[in-house]
């Protein structure tokens, strides 16, 4: 971070860090979190999902800010992010109902 | 289960088939009503509009008929019964969603009252055009329930038995009356609310995760749940699954499709009801519904009294058509005689259903007005005449 | 008269049906054609709009199938042939019109690519469930012609066909196809102009006032004018006199409804196309349309290796329907096999005419895929062995229906 | 990357709560749009605190038409043009419900388009997601009332030569009480657009400009979805509170985005009682 | 005869324009002896779908004159308004507006039944004027059956302008059961009385509210190229020379039209 004068409590400051999750199968491959990641973390890899796409890789998983960009622009539900910190956040699958 | 005794007004009255069709619709427990002002069913909405605010019904104008019907799917599923009511133009108009009122099995009534089509015909007159309308209307396979009452009575009564059916079978189910008996004024009697017997909504009641909103029971019908419940069902006009999900193959279709078929022609024996009058002994029956029945008694009188042994047949419920029974009869008679204020439509089921046991007069009828039997009298006597079946409909000129 | 050479592309092609029904629309002279996008009968518009330029034919695509229908029967009173493009939903919506233009004596032709149904349904396979509401769709009483084509050639010389039928009967003309036909690839062959014979307008001539726009000639059907030339018309929706005036009284109600009815009804043998194969002495017919129709000569090939003697009844008109054909037939055959994508349309008319002279097999289908050839031949077989007199329809329990009612079977997405 | 391999069975999307993930993958292509309409709109309702039980979503035909199937809400898939007037009779009859229409520009605004003004005109309180992707998609590429001028469809092969309708303009001269436009790239702008028309009463609008890179792409050689997210970054503009009439799309013209309308109107409901 | 009728009859005098190509279709009834006093084509078509109709009859013979007669136009008809407005379709829209409101500047007025006018009582009602404009409309007017010569000059304008115009009549009475002569010459007086002219208005401000003046006036008056217009000058740009122009040769002001060919559909008659 570069601050123009250093805060006092800089210490205490933690950047917060995300864990991006991939659904690969559910990847369609069109490249929009890829493009759009304010920090360049992720790369449209060279393997193939199951549909035949290329998914997205996680190529800087430590430059990730948890900004949820990449969550909100996939169009396929097939990215999200958490916080790296708190890993209550995920859910469990029995959730998941009406099937 | 009896019906909510808010809606209705008991007693005995004079009125018109419109108005006694709102108050059945009333009685039934209707508490949506969506329409588009037409002729000659506008006295219906009058009513029903006169007597919301006390009945505590809701009541909707919408831009035109096609949207009418697609309100009345959307309040169906909010768990009011509802209904709307058209002429001819706005049953044509409807055909769209009264399939997807019949692919998402919504309960709900169309009440139809017939003037001379095609076009803009005749507003005002009376007629029987639509009857096949009603059956084969709207695109693709499916089976729908259409009654047709003869006096305000009969509206009043097969009002409330429509929305019952329709409750029962959830299929859209059409009322198919006429200009004549819309206008006609004449005694109602409206029982007493713990006289009407009110069939209610087949409603499911398991676990809100394990809803299947097209799980059918052993009767072919799927359970409903209401809108807002928490159920978070989806539906669709889409070939689907039990789970409402669609699915687009042939095993997919065959599953979806073939049950709105069987859950009514299944039932037919207890759907169907027709009145008979001196069947036992007859030579020639008039078979009739509607309107054209009030002259096809009175033509079965005159006959008798001259000397015709002649019975009647009048079909409370036209679809699904009473096939078991035209046929049963046409092996008893010599001939049926078959007024319609149409160029033939009902006509052609009775020649299928005779099997070439009987023969089938056709009398073009109400040109002399709704209740002259004159035509209906000499087609009688020409067929008790007739001794030899022919090929093909006999027209009477 | 002939087509105009401009507008046929001659040739020998490998097309589609419903492209062929666009190069078949603009060769039979139509210059006039509004659509709604609808699966699967959109290539037919869209090569319509492609060719359109060419014969300085308009198409337009509308807002809605209501808009369509009307503005193709504005256009037929305006002088052109036109034409409207749909599949089931959308020929649902047009249902008002389609009484209205039949009301009118509007020439037009209808080109409906049916698919499975009801409501939405499937939208991408095919069915032939629309064949009664062609016929009883609209409000009150009418007649029209219903022609079924079985192959890309046929939706392009029926299409031709339809449009001279329109024109002579002034009635409007449905060309019931489906899916499967109208996304078969197959050869089509194109005749040169001269070849294709087409029905012009049939336009009166005589001086403005003495003109009556519904006095039929002697064979019921009135001639026509175009709209704006002078003729000061009067043209109505209510049920009208010769003069195209409402009429109000009820006594004269069939005086003139009664014509829409039997112009169709008394010029019914000059309509009626049927193709016969063996029927003469079968003892089992086949009747069949459109593309159930091809799939049925399978069946029927196998029966009759086995040795049954089976005829071939194939409708190329259905609307009217082939009553006397049928009473004729009834009575020197055993039964009737009836295949169609429906869960029994076709075949209570089929019933109907028999009089109860013949059985009736039906062999339903779902929609969404064609029969099974087995089932049709399965259903041939206990029609010839059946000995005894059954009365309504057999309906033949297809194999379909056994795999997916019967036990263990899994829906797929 | 090996980790996530064994945990997979027990990832779910932080959106399971209102999206049917037993259905997905859905049926849209790569690089369409409809996909973060429905991410949006999923994020909104999980924002709005409203009770999601009493929420019911109305679709009609078409690509966005299939919506309503993958919201975990009561859905209905209705027939082409018609979601409004079924939404019309859910919302009349029950009026404790949240009504939201999610349908295209095809079905909304072309056979529909009667049902929409009337709907805006009495005021029915509902919130209508347009998803404006410029032609019909799901039939194969048809020519659509929003179709720019001169951009090509299959059914007008020489380019298109109907003027488009510009929706904002037609909602606000109807009487809708909530218009704003925004394309999927703005999708936390849109986000938050739909958690305000969720929050108002009254006939809210919310259109969203879709890449369709199958069809409308393709057709106009324009790219692939990525393209026409970078296209929306570079010719878009926000300006809240722009006169309506200002709001037409040319043919890769700039696009002006923003809250246009906002303003009280009795609803039905109201007037009725 | 009804002054809507006349003030159409003596419109189309004024305009110049031959009565015998104007069409007419209308979802109004109109007596027989009246359109034999126009001399126009009159089309009596099904409910909301005159516009449409007449989109056709235009489209296959674009020499005609096309004036749909419309009673309900925002209703069954609506989007055919939207959509003809859009494309800017070459025809006159005259709406006979009979809705019924319960209370205008601050007098009750005679109502029917809400089931009988076009609007229920509790519903606002469509600011025609400013939908067509939002719309694309080339021309919109407002007048009262009773503005007789304002409505004269209105029509006669608007039968010489190359796109879509909308002219709305208030004119309580006449729908598709009554037809159009049948005027309710109280409620006429009654608008007539309070409306004010506000010619150029912007259409948006136009609505008509209760208790308040209603504004009449010629509220929009502007070029478009019309739908034929585009539809030659797109494809002679796209195919070119090969492209024969569609329609007659259009006496453009806007100068869209490029066309040098003539009709084959329409022609001679027109």
């Amino acid at each position: 971070m570069n601050l123009w004068r250093k805060p006092l409590d800089l210490q205490d400051i933690k950047v917060a860090r995300g864990e991006i999750h991939i659904i690969k199968d559910l990847c369609k491959g069109c490249g929009f979190c890829v493009e759009y990641c304010p920090k360049d973390v992720l790369e449209i890899s060279e393997e193939f999902n199951t549909k035949g796409y290329h998914p997205p890789y996680i190529k800087n998983p430590d430059e990730c800010v948890e900004c949820h960009l990449c969550e909100m622009l996939c169009p396929e539900f097939a990215i999200y992010v958490t916080l790296k910190e708190d890993n209550n956040v995920v859910k469990s699958a029995s959730e998941e109902g009406g099937q | 289960m009896k019906t909510d005794p808010k809606g209705v007004l008991v007693g005995s009255h004079y009125l018109s088939g419109n108005h006694a069709c709102a108050e059945g619709a009333l009685s039934a427990g209707c508490r949506f009503l969506s329409v588009y002002p037409i002729m000659p069913a506008l006295e219906v909405s009058e009513r029903f509009l006169a007597r919301a605010k006390e009945v505590g019904a809701t009541f909707i104008q919408m831009e035109d008929e096609i949207s009418t019907l697609a309100a009345v799917l959307g309040a169906s599923w909010t768990g009011k019964k509802s209904m709307t009511v058209t002429s001819g133009p706005g049953l044509s108009l409807m055909m769209e969603n009264l399939g997807l009122g019949v692919m998402l099995e919504t309960p709900c009534v169309i009440v139809d009252i017939q003037s001379v089509g095609p076009g803009l015909g005749l507003p005002n007159r009376p007629s029987q055009g639509d009857m096949m309308q009603a059956r084969w209307g709207s695109h693709g396979d499916y089976e729908i329930i259409a009654l047709a009452p003869s006096s305000p009575q009969e509206m009043f009564d097969f009002t409330i038995k429509a929305f019952n059916l329709s409750e029962h079978y959830r299929v859209p189910v059409a009322v198919m009356s006429d200009e004549y008996v819309a206008h006609l004024k004449e005694k109602v009697v409206i029982p007493p609310a713990n006289k009407i017997e009110i069939e209610p909504r087949r409603y499911y009641e398991g676990p809100k995760d394990s809803y299947l909103p097209f799980k059918r029971d052993e009767d072919l019908v799927p359970r409903m749940v209401d809108i807002g419940e928490g159920y978070k069902f989806h539906v669709t006009g889409l070939t689907h699954d039990d789970r409402g999900y669609p699915i687009m193959n042939e095993e997919c279709q065959e599953y979806n499709v073939h049950p709105l078929v069987w859950k009514i022609r299944n039932y037919v024996d207890n759907i169907i009801e027709v009145q008979e009058v001196h069947v036992e002994d007859a030579e020639v029956i008039i078979i009739s519904y509607g309107a054209t029945s009030r002259a096809a008694l009175k033509a079965m009188e005159q006959a008798r009294n001259s000397g015709i042994k002649v019975g009647s047949l009048k079909l409370d419920t036209v679809w699904p058509f009473p096939e078991k029974r035209v046929a049963e009869l046409a092996k008893k008679v010599k001939a049926f005689a078959v007024p319609e204020m149409n160029f033939g439509q009902i006509v052609l089921e009775v020649e299928r259903c005779s099997y070439g046991n009987a023969n089938v007069f056709f009398v073009h009828h109400g040109e002399k007005g709704v209740e002259n039997t004159d035509n209906i009298l000499s087609a009688v006597k020409q067929a008790a005449q007739q001794n030899s079946v022919k090929d093909g409909i006999i027209e009477c000129e | 008269m002939k087509a105009n050479p401009r507008d046929v592309l001659t040739g020998v092609h490998y097309i589609d049906g419903d492209v062929a029904a666009g190069y078949g629309v603009l060769a039979a002279g139509c210059k006039f054609v509004a659509g709604y996008p609808i699966t699967p009968s959109t290539e037919a518009a869209e090569t319509f709009a492609r060719v359109a330029p060419k014969g300085n034919a308009m198409f337009i695509q509308m807002e809605d199938e209501l808009a369509s229908i009307s503005a193709v029967i504005g256009a037929s009173f305006a002088g052109v042939k036109s034409m409207t493009i749909t599949s089931g939903p959308g020929y649902t919506l047009m249902m008002e019109a389609i009484g209205f233009g039949a009301m009118l004596e509007t020439p037009f032709v209808l080109l409906n690519i049916q698919r499975g149904g009801p409501s939405t349904g499937v939208p991408t396979k095919t069915g032939q469930a629309d064949m009664m509401q062609s016929r009883w769709g609209s409000h009150g009483d009418y007649e029209i012609i219903a022609i079924s084509p079985d192959s890309p050639q046929e939706l392009f010389d029926y299409t031709i066909k339809a449009f001279n039928l329109a024109e002579m009967y002034r009635c409007p003309v449905m060309i019931m196809s489906d899916e499967c036909v109208g996304h078969m690839t197959e050869k089509v062959v194109i005749p040169p102009a001269e070849e294709i014979e087409l029905e012009p307008r049939r336009l009166y001539n005589g001086p403005p006032g003495e003109y009556l726009p519904f006095k039929p000639d002697g064979d019921f059907i009135p001639k026509m004018v175009k709209a704006g030339a002078g003729y000061n018309l009067y043209i109505s929706g209510h049920v009208h006199d010769e003069r195209g005036y409402p009429v109000t009284n009820e006594e004269f109600k069939s005086v003139y409804l009664r014509r829409l009815v039997d112009k169709i009804r008394r010029n019914k043998d000059k309509i009626i196309e049927l193709k016969e194969e063996n029927t003469d002495d079968a003892e089992v017919i086949v009747v069949s349309y459109g593309i159930s129709s091809r799939v049925a000569v399978r069946g029927i090939e196998k029966a009759r290796e086995k040795g049954i003697k089976i005829g071939n009844l194939r409708l190329v008109t259905v609307w009217p329907f082939p009553d006397e054909k049928i009473i004729d037939l009834a009575k020197t055959t055993k039964a009737f096999v009836v295949p169609e994508i429906n869960y029994g349309q076709i075949a209570f008319e089929v019933e109907r005419c028999c009089h109860g002279r013949a059985n009736v097999v039906l062999v339903p289908h779902s929609g969404a895929g064609v029969h099974n050839p087995d089932d049709i031949y399965d259903a041939i077989v206990f029609a010839a062995k059946e000995k005894k007199k059954i009365e309504g329809i057999v309906e033949y329990k297809t194999k379909l229906e056994k795999l997916v009612f019967e036990g263990g079977f899994k829906l797929k997405e | 990357m090996e980790t996530l391999k064994t945990k997979k069975m027990k990832e779910v999307h932080p959106m399971e709560d209102v999206l049917r993930m037993n259905r997905i993958p859905h049926i849209w292509c790569p690089g369409c749009g409809i996909g973060l309409a429905v991410t949006a709109f999923a994020a909104a309702l999980e924002k709005a605190k409203i009770d999601l039980n009493k929420v019911a979503i109305v679709s009609g035909i078409g690509c966005t038409g299939r919506v309503a199937g993958y919201i975990k809400l009561d859905s209905f898939h209705t027939t082409h043009g018609r979601a409004i007037a079924f939404a019309t009779g859910i919302k009349v009859a029950n009026p404790d419900l949240k009504v939201v229409v999610f349908s295209g520009d095809g079905d909304l605004i072309s056979i529909g388009g009667n049902h929409f003004i009337h709907a805006a005109r009495r005021n029915i309180d509902m919130l209508v997601v347009c998803v404006n992707n410029f032609i019909y998609a799901m039939t194969g590429g048809q020519v659509a009332p929003t179709t720019p001028l001169a951009a090509y469809a299959t059914t007008c092969p020489f380019g298109s030569v109907e003027p488009p309708i510009n929706i904002p303009y037609l909602a606000d001269s109807s009487g809708a009480v909530y218009v704003a436009r925004w394309t999927t790239l703005h999708i936390r702008r849109l986000t938050n657009s739909f958690i305000e028309a969720l929050d108002k009463k009254g006939f809210s609008v919310v259109e969203v400009i879709s890449p369709c890179p199958q069809y409308y792409s393709r057709i106009n050689r324009l790219g692939d979805g990525l393209d026409m997210m970078k296209f929306y970054h570079d010719n878009t503009e926000i300006r809240h509170g722009e006169d309506t009439k200002n709001l037409d799309i040319g043919f890769q013209g700039k696009i002006i985005m923003g809250k246009f309308i906002d303003r009280e109107r009795p609803s039905y409901t109201e007037r009725f009682d | 005869m009804s002054p809507i009728i006349n003030a159409f009859a003596q419109g189309i005098k004024k305009s110049g324009v031959k009565p015998a190509e104007v069409c007419v279709p209308s979802d109004i009834p109109f007596e027989p002896n009246v359109v034999k006093q126009l001399g126009v084509d009159y089309f009596h078509t099904i409910r909301g779908r005159a516009i449409v109709f007449g989109t056709g009859l235009k489209l296959a013979n674009p020499a005609l004159k096309v004036v749909p007669v419309v009673g309900d136009l925002m209703t069954l008809g609506g989007n055919h308004f939207v959509h003809a407005s859009r494309r800017n379709m070459e025809l006159l829209v005259i709406c006979v507006n009979s809705f019924i409101y319960k209370k205008i500047g601050g007098k009750s007025v005679p109502s029917t039944s809400p089931v009988f006018s076009l609007y229920s009582t509790f519903e606002e009602p469509f600011n025609i004027p400013h939908l067509g404009n939002s719309c694309g409309a080339i021309y919109t007017a407002r007048w009262t059956a009773l503005h007789t010569d304002e409505l004269v000059n209105s029509i006669a304008e608007a039968l010489n302008k190359r796109g879509l115009s909308v002219i709305e009549i208030l004119a309580p009475g006449p729908d598709y059961y009554t037809g159009i002569n049948n005027i309710d010459s109280n409620l006429v007086k009654f608008y007539h009385k309070n409306s004010e002219i506000k010619n150029n208005e912007d259409p948006r401000n136009v609505g008509i509210m209760p208790d308040e003046n209603i504004v009449v006036g010629k509220f929009t008056d502007k070029e478009r190229p019309t739908f034929i217009d585009v539809y030659n000058a797109q494809l002679s740009k796209v195919i070119g020379d090969k492209f024969t122009p569609y329609g007659p040769v259009p006496t453009s002001r806007t100068g869209a039209g490029l066309g040098t060919g003539k009709n084959e559909s329409g022609g001679k008659d027109g």
